[in-house]
């Protein structure tokens, strides 16, 4: 069972690994991914806002839909939402296996869906006083679809943009 | 039906969230959208780009031909930029 | 320039992480890989032997190769020698890089090389007090060479394992 | 020259390193093992399979086929099985 949270809180890396493997004996791989706001072109801070309702049951879905794939452990997968500073942790990805492959590659299906498919919005605060929401690019869209197979937010829809809700 | 507003739809429309009663010929999103269009200059605006436009109804990602019904809630967003 | 360490002792995680963001706004992703000792069949613990001379010369070339192929803004390999219990750590690779793609493929890179080109030998100590070395397993192999080119230590070499040294 | 072992290999010939003077026509790895198989029963077993034995010339990872030579360190274990 996947643990899922949605806060605006900073996260403890060492401890959500810890609780991966605590009281198992096996877990032989734990991967991570760390995304970091970073500081391009004078970025102060970043606004996160989500979907309250859908986020938390998006991430659920695509955190159980890695474990349909993967024969994991455990699985990890935190989203700060609000007002984080250039530097800051964004979220966190870690998933747990007896073996390496499953580990690596279920960490970054888990990051590849969750840039596509789970409701968060990002504008981006600089130092001038300037405010940019943040664009979707298309090669996040192409990452996603490397992994083929109807996901979790039924992405074959969303793989065309130029109909969708239009 | 409950009509929610996220990120730059939400600034251009003025609300994060309203009340709407469309007609009965309003029967999926394409259709709310050209309804919710007609209200106001701000929606007008947010609706301007119907390819920027994504849109979930009960939570849900939805497309243009997803049914809409009174009670539902219907969010209008940006594509995600999340992670 | 990698960080590269041969260690008896337990390394911090978050410690380590930190070290890689610390004072910079250009990472945005940072990728990790914790491999740890499972309790496989009654196993209690792992003693890990190194050859010191050539062990962390042939990691600073695999780190060397990370950082050619791709444009990371750091990253760190940390392996454990000795006596090592079940449950415990016994490699840490951490990657960073602006974004995630070069982050995670990296990190894999990195461990799936680390797994055959670096000379480092398990021997697992079981609880009936058997003792028994670890063979290689031809999947790491296959991991490695999905990478390709020449790599840290001469992997056009070790390809040929029915020739090497017969 | 300086003959070194591991895993294994050190358990089966007895010894973590020890000198070695090969004569002349011992010229690469593929002889050294020859010669050093012949060494005792011990070192016959460490090396009589030599699909399972890897050998590193001056830390550097070698093939049957490279040199030897006095000075030289040369050392001889199992696949690697780190990470």
């Amino acid at each position: 069972m996947a643990t899922v949270r949605v806060q605006e809180a900073l996260f403890d890396l060492a401890a959500e690994t810890a609780a991966l493997t605590a009281g198992r004996s096996d877990v032989g791989a734990v991967a991570s991914f760390l995304g970091v706001c970073r500081a391009d072109d004078g970025l102060s801070a970043m606004v996160l806002e989500h979907y309250p309702a859908m986020t938390e049951r998006a991430l659920r879905r695509i955190a159980a839909e890695a474990e349909a794939r993967w024969p994991l452990t455990g699985c990890t997968v935190i989203h700060r939402v609000g007002r984080i500073l250039a530097g800051e942790p964004i979220v966190l990805v870690l998933t747990a296996s007896a073996h390496r492959a499953a580990a690596l590659e279920s960490c970054a299906f888990l990051i590849d869906w969750l840039k596509t498919r789970a409701p968060f919005w990002k504008c981006e605060e600089f130092a001038d006083g300037e405010r940019r929401w943040v664009a979707a690019r298309a090669e996040d869209e192409a990452a996603a679809a490397r992994w083929g197979g109807a996901g979790a937010d039924a992405p074959a829809r969303r793989r065309e943009p130029e109909r969708a809700a239009g | 039906m409950r009509v929610l507003y996220f990120a730059w739809l939400r600034q251009k429309v003025g609300v994060a969230e309203e009340e709407a009663a469309p007609p009965a010929d309003v029967r999926d999103v394409a259709g709310l959208i050209r309804w919710l269009a007609a209200r106001s200059p701000g929606h007008a605006a947010a609706f301007a780009d119907p390819r920027q436009v994504r849109a979930a109804v009960n939570q849900e990602f939805a497309t243009p031909d997803t049914p809409v019904a009174p009670g539902d809630e219907v969010a209008f967003f940006p594509p995600v930029t999340g992670g």
